[in-house]
């Protein structure tokens, strides 16, 4: 399966194409823009968790110097205000109630944030408090108040048949699905277990905040610089908002200061594009790392998970049963919840599954898609809870887990894809590397987790790649550069294929106006969709390359190569900037190459077949401090099967940020609500990971069997390593202490509760 | 963002004074800024005048004499980092400036900005008590009156420093010769949930606790020395210290319930990094090394 | 944030319920308060409530709406107003309940509330002590002022 | 609400990367943003505005600093160094080049940070320990890299030869 090699530039650690602008301040990101006339926007957010609007009084606000407009949602009659991915039920700017603290009901247009500033203190709101659901448990409960009381209106990604909100509670999704009995498959199971396990809200705390900034031409066409993963998606929410065709709006996006999910869909967007509309003048609204804990986080979760197992150590029959709480918008929620409960039982062959996932709106900053996209959550239930299915088997959780897994080419669910890596390999090699059959020291636990996702389908990636007159070469593609060096990996791919150094290679940022389309940075696609494009693309521009030299070198095509920008055949070899003379006849013209990827949909599940698995490992050996309860893990392994590395480095980079990120949820990271007001948006009193918390042994290890769906035998890297690692330690710590940890994060205090109600229960 | 004000830069107290004497409340001394500016970005502190105190003659200096170490209250945690006269006499304090916040807030943040906003998860006037400091307050009317430390943080941001005073320097009282410390603190969050100061003399033998100082703070609306425990520790032997509890409710340690965690669980952790303080502090006191290194806390 | 006070207070349950609507001698016995003044009565009332946490300095022009009134044993009001440059929302839903005991009257207070905005998140637990030392002083006050 | 005084200019005069600068800037303003918008030096990051993530650090004679909690007024007959002035693309610091080659950049928010508060570290002590070296770190945070690739680039300039500007 794997091409033939070696590669030149493919599987080298090349220098990223945005390192040198990086290091030496000249990377610019959307805060560093500003355009002519600007004006600087700043929200006014609801105090209340849910409230009704009574009146907004902008006129002393107004009457600020500097301040240009003060804008409410009455200001909105023109467009539709409301926007979402998959219900259209996030207004511009709160529509008599609001539905969060935090959430934006007014913006004032200034010339300076200062005034700005100044002006927002002075609009007078009038709030009639309303009960507020702020906890699954509440949003749940018979007759409580409801999050939405109108109808949903499908969304621009979305139609509303696929969509099963239950009206009159504040279940905007449900998602079900049943392989071989469901849950019949238990009653031919030896053993049962059964848990239930909650999952926090964290923040993405990108370190750059989210900014968009937008301007109007005089024709009515729009452009918006904008710091998001998936221009296109904004594009599309944009047109259908504000009546303008697809081809007059420009979505550009330069550098992301991280990503991680929070910046795909529209979020500032379409406010800001709509108040430079109402401004007839540029717009710009940057918001602070405050406001981007009330714009987006991850969903928290409460899991049920049972498992039946025979004697012999198969699984037999899975139910899992998942609560998602999306918060007071939808976003991308009921995707969430069914791409994570869909591989709620992980890299196993279990006859028997079902599954019942459910999107749940709360009167909190709105859920959406954060590095996992819902399988952190299911794989913290799974996961654990098969651990102790072990145990009250008496097996090795390595052992049972290697008993279970699916094997290469297997097939997961009807329809979709067949497993394409080796579980078994990855599993072998962290456990090797943990050094797992060897005795723990005694103050030491050791625990392993894995996981596999599927990418998000179907799915459309195009590329285009252009060859200059000199042999230099431009990719043209949409993938947000957003730290995961996609970039750089695009130009590998096309420098690998064109033969050309990586110097030679350019690759054009995201602009809608310029670079073709591409559904999204992001469920670890680039490498795979957008790189397989870009490998498409280029091979059109080397095929053209041939066709030219076999007409100058007489030479069937079958026996020109490509060698370091040359074309060569029968002895003879023609430089790229004489082949392009050739066949142009002057010095001037290029070869475009055009690559697309649209695997479409199919009968899989979820409507479309993944165009990879993503597959990975985490292993784990941790201390725990009994008196203070304070965890420290000692080790971390991580194994992903990648198929083929295209930038080892890179590779590592990601893998070693997503297990920190997934340490930050594990032991450090939640939001704290009180009632509906949240307590600690602010890196004061939310902690993310520092440099201190790095294992004292961190190792991110590859498999690589040349067999991904992507270029070169590569596939996605990314998410997969963040979600182990909540379950490898909580295995850790069980097999350390005894005791089971069902709640995240494991903060001291959390671990001390249960190790002291341990002593007092007793040994268990 | 920052809202306007006007920035006036005295050279002498008395200057200071007539300034304070003009505005009071409307007035905020500013020495790093490192929390009042913060407070004043998010527009909940808003003075109309910004007396910086960093040019006042003397605030800046540190010195020692007569057993008092003195700490100008414009003095940069860094400063006292890296001072000699802090190092040669409250080794402690010294040690323990590298590990305030970081390395920016060091740069700028200073003792008596620390001392003066009373953050109750701020820690340094934890360690200080066990130094019996006492803090310099002066003001235009009634120049300098003296207080315990103790006695002037009072709740959490609340001290007894009244509109027309400026904190002029902390006086610390080094621990006598042959006597050791230790200062832990300890917590997850960006500043410590708990810090606990512990000195011990030992008994010429090495056997027995001759005198104890102890102080915990962050835990509750502000810090404070055990004085129970320390009487109950005289005449202990040094194995008995693994054994030391507070008596809470006679010391009158309350904890607070926070984000950092409920009152009963810092409760319990003042229990156990007291414990350890001591332990550390005894080990130093014999000239032995014990593996004092514990997770998310600091030990100097 | 839930806060819940008893005391006994050396008058009969009349005394004390007149005190509960005398405007002036009320306001005095609430720490911060001033301005109280009686927009319809026995509905409506206005005061300003000014409070000071190390160096932050809140004044709230505040709202009271009487619930529901049975004399002279049960109370239950709601105050609410904002801070326009703190950014402070109060909103307090307060429960008096008045008991003949053989020492007096014994006086059962119940406070449930928000302070919201940027102060709450800034300093919950802080603003939490503080509207508890606020609650027992008010009690101390009351206590007095039936005395007075 | 007291009456807000109207915004007075103070004059400056600081050494931005070895160059004399003279402006008048309001005495309110934050250093952050008249390096970002008035001298138009990019590089100073503003993210957590809170002096805990370390992305707007810039040096003030030669000590780290956050810019976002820092008047510009303060900065008056200093010196004052961003990444900007630590090297351009054509001479990289070692501290630059030891970035790059470990791939401790991502999406490079948190990396002009990182680069001067390491810079800071290595002008005191040339050659840290590595936890020295994540001790000083605590300050800058990094979501994306994990640190591990960080303290590999830092610790590769440790020895002496890293620190020199």
């Amino acid at each position: 399966m794997r091409p033939a090699g070696p590669f030149r530039v493919v599987g080298r650690s090349v220098r990223r194409l945005d390192a040198i602008d990086k290091v030496t301040g000249r990377a610019r990101y959307l805060t560093d823009l500003s355009v002519p006339g600007m004006l600087h926007a700043t929200l006014l957010r609801s105090p209340h968790a849910h409230a009704r609007i009574r009146s907004i009084d902008v006129a002393s606000a107004r009457a600020t110097p500097g301040v240009h407009a003060v804008v409410s949602s009455g200001d909105f009659g023109w467009c539709d205000p409301y926007h979402g991915p998959a219900f259209r039920d996030r207004p511009l700017l709160a529509i008599e109630v609001a539905r969060y603290e935090g959430e934006p009901v007014a913006a004032v247009l200034a010339e300076d944030p200062e005034a700005g500033a100044r002006a927002l203190e002075r609009i007078e709101v009038d709030y009639e408090p309303l009960p507020a659901v702020t906890t699954l448990d509440e949003a749940l409960a018979p007759g409580a108040p409801l999050v939405h009381s109108r109808e949903p209106q499908a969304g621009h990604f979305a139609d509303l048949s696929s969509l099963r909100p239950v009206p009159g509670t504040n279940v905007c999704h449900q998602f079900h699905w049943e392989r071989g009995r469901g849950a019949a498959g238990f009653d031919d199971a030896d053993l049962t277990v059964e848990d239930r396990y909650t999952f926090p809200r964290v923040q993405h705390y990108s370190m750059e905040p989210h900014a968009a900034l937008a301007a109007w031409d005089a024709e009515g066409g729009l452009v918006v610089w904008a710091s998001t993963q998936n221009p296109y998606s904004v594009r599309v929410e944009l047109a259908r908002m504000f009546g303008v065709p697809l081809g007059r709006i420009r979505v550009i996006v330069p550098l992301l200061g991280g990503g991680f999910g929070g910046k795909t869909y529209a979020k500032l967007e379409p406010i800001t594009s709509a108040l430079a509309r109402l401004a007839g003048r540029p717009v710009r609204l940057a918001i602070s790392a405050e406001e981007a804990f009330r714009t987006v986080r991850r969903c928290d979760a409460r899991v049920r998970v049972r498992l039946g197992l025979r004697r012999d150590g198969r699984i037999w029959a899975a139910e899992c049963v998942a609560d998602f709480d999306v918060g007071a918008y939808a976003d991308i929620g009921p995707r969430i919840v069914q791409k994570g409960i869909y591989t709620a039982t992980g890299p196993y062959r279990i006859p028997h599954v079902a599954l019942h996932s459910q999107a749940v709106y709360t009167n909190t900053t709105p859920g959406g898609a954060f590095r996992g996209f819902g399988v952190p959550q299911l794989a913290w239930a799974f996961e654990s809870l098969l651990d102790d299915a072990a145990r009250r088997l008496d097996r090795d959780p390595v052992e049972l887990r290697r008993q279970n897994l699916l094997a290469h080419g297997e097939e997961f669910a009807p329809g979709d894809t067949p497993i394409d890596g080796k579980f078994e390999e990855s599993l072998g090699r962290a456990a090797e590397a943990i050094r797992w059959t060897q005795a723990a020291a005694a103050d030491r636990g050791r625990g392993v987790a894995m996981m596999m996702k599927a990418s998000v389908a179907p799915t459309v990636s195009e590329a285009i790649v252009r060859l200059h007159a000199d042999g230099s070469v431009t990719v043209l593609a949409s993938t947000v550069e957003m730290g995961q060096g996609a970039r750089t990996v695009l130009a590998q791919i096309a420098a690998e294929v064109l033969a050309v150094p990586i110097e030679r290679v350019s690759v054009a940022g995201p602009d809608t106006a310029i670079t073709p389309y591409d559904q999204t940075t992001s469920s670890s696609r680039s490498t795979t969709m957008m790189g397989r494009a870009v490998q498409e693309a280029a091979e059109d521009v080397r095929q053209q390359l041939l066709r030219i030299a076999a007409g100058r070198i007489d030479a069937p095509l079958a026996e020109l190569t490509l060698h370091d920008g040359h074309v060569r055949g029968r002895g003879a070899q023609l430089a790229y900037p004489d082949l392009l003379v050739e066949r142009f006849g002057m010095g001037g013209g290029e070869l475009i190459g055009r690559g697309i990827v649209a695997p479409g949909r199919s009968a899989a599940p979820l409507g479309g077949s993944t165009p990879f698995w993503e597959m990975a490992v985490g292993a784990a050996t941790v201390r725990v401090d009994e008196e203070t309860g304070a965890v420290t893990i000692d080790e971390y392994v991580s194994v992903a099967d990648v198929g083929q590395r295209i930038n080892p480095q890179q590779c590592e980079g990601q893998d070693e940020g997503a297990v920190m990120q997934g340490l930050g949820h594990t032991l450090l990271e939640e939001m704290v609500y009180d009632g509906g007001q949240l307590l600690n948006p602010n890196l004061v009193d939310y902690r993310v990971p520092r440099a201190s918390d790095l294992p004292a042994r961190l190792r991110c290890l590859f498999v690589e069997n040349g067999d991904g769906a992507g270029p070169f035998g590569a596939k996605g890297v990314g998410e997969g390593s963040l979600i182990p690692v909540s379950p490898a330690v909580g295995n850790a710590l069980a097999r350390l202490t005894g005791v089971r940890f069902r709640e995240l994060p494991l903060t001291p205090e959390r671990v001390w509760r249960a190790l002291r109600a341990r002593r007092r229960e007793g040994p268990a | 963002m920052l809202r306007p004000f006007e920035l006036r830069r005295p050279a002498t107290l008395p200057e200071l004074g007539a300034i304070l004497g003009e505005h009071r409340d409307a007035a905020a001394l500013y020495a790093g800024g490192s929390e009042l500016l913060v407070l004043m970005k998010e527009g909940l502190v808003r003075p109309r005048v910004l007396i910086d105190v960093k040019r006042v003659a003397g605030l800046g200096e540190i010195a020692a004499a007569d057993g008092t170490l003195r700490i100008g209250a414009a003095v940069t945690h860094r400063t006292v980092e890296r001072s000699p006269v802090v190092h040669a006499h409250c080794p402690l304090v010294a040690e323990a400036a590298r590990f305030v916040a970081n390395v920016r807030v060091r740069s700028v943040g200073t003792v008596g900005g620390n001392l003066a906003f009373a953050d109750p998860h701020s820690d340094l006037a934890t360690l200080y008590l066990l130094f019996d400091a006492r803090v310099a307050l002066w003001s235009g009317a009634g120049g300098e009156r003296e207080l315990p430390l103790a006695d002037f943080v009072r709740g959490p941001y609340e001290t007894a420093r009244r509109d027309d005073e400026v904190l002029t320097e902390v006086r610390l009282h080094p621990l006598p010769p042959g006597a050791a410390g230790a200062y832990l603190k300890f917590g997850v969050h960006e500043r410590p949930t708990l810090g606990v100061a512990a000195a011990l003399s030992l008994d010429p033998a090495r056997r027995r606790v001759a005198a104890a100082r102890l102080a915990v703070g962050c835990i509750g609306a502000r810090p404070q020395r055990l004085a129970g425990l320390e009487r109950g520790l005289v005449g202990a032997p040094v194995e008995a210290l693994a054994a030391a509890r507070v008596d809470a409710g006679a010391e009158g340690l309350d904890a607070i319930t926070d984000l950092h965690g409920s009152a009963d669980y810092k409760l319990e952790m003042a229990q156990v990094f007291v414990r350890r303080a001591l332990r550390l502090a005894a080990a130093r006191g014999m000239r032995q090394d014990i593996d004092a290194r514990y997770a998310h806390t600091v030990a100097v | 944030m839930r806060l819940a006070r008893e005391l006994v207070i050396d008058a009969r349950p009349e005394a004390l319920w007149a005190l509960l609507w005398d405007v002036p001698r009320m306001a005095a016995c609430v720490p911060g308060c001033s301005e109280a003044q009686e927009v319809t009565a026995h509905r409506t009332y206005r005061a300003r409530l000014a409070q000071k946490v190390g160096p932050i300095s809140l004044s709230v022009p505040v709202t009271v709406e009487v619930t529901a009134a049975a004399p002279p044993r049960h109370l239950a009001l709601t105050a609410s107003g904002r801070d326009p440059v703190v950014g402070a929302e109060i909103a307090m839903e307060l429960t008096l309940d008045c008991e003949a005991v053989a020492t007096g009257t014994r006086l059962r207070i119940g406070a449930e509330g928000h302070v919201l905005g940027k102060l709450g998140a800034l300093g919950h637990a802080v603003v939490q002590r503080r509207a508890e030392e606020t609650l027992d002083e008010f009690g101390r006050r009351l206590a007095r002022a039936i005395g007075s | 609400m007291p009456a807000t005084p109207t915004p007075s200019p103070s004059s400056l005069s600081i050494r931005v990367n070895g160059r004399r600068v003279d402006l008048e800037v309001p005495t309110h303003a934050l250093l952050l943003d008249v390096l970002r918008d008035r001298l138009d030096l990019k590089g100073a990051k503003r993210s957590c505005d809170m002096q805990v993530c370390g992305a707007c650090t810039v040096l003030v004679d030669g000590a780290p600093v956050s810019a976002c909690t820092y008047l510009a007024v303060e900065a008056d007959g200093r010196d004052v160094v961003t990444v900007e002035g630590l090297g351009g693309p054509e001479a990289l610091h070692p501290l630059q080049e030891a970035f790059v080659d470990h791939g401790a950049v991502q999406c490079g928010f948190c990396t002009s940070g990182m680069l001067l508060s390491a810079k800071a570290l290595l002008d005191e002590r040339a050659a840290p320990s590595e936890a020295e070296i994540v001790h000083h770190l605590r300050g800058n945070l990094c979501r994306c890299t994990g640190y591990r690739k960080i303290v590999d680039a830092i610790l590769a300039c440790a020895g002496g030869s890293g620190s020199a500007a």
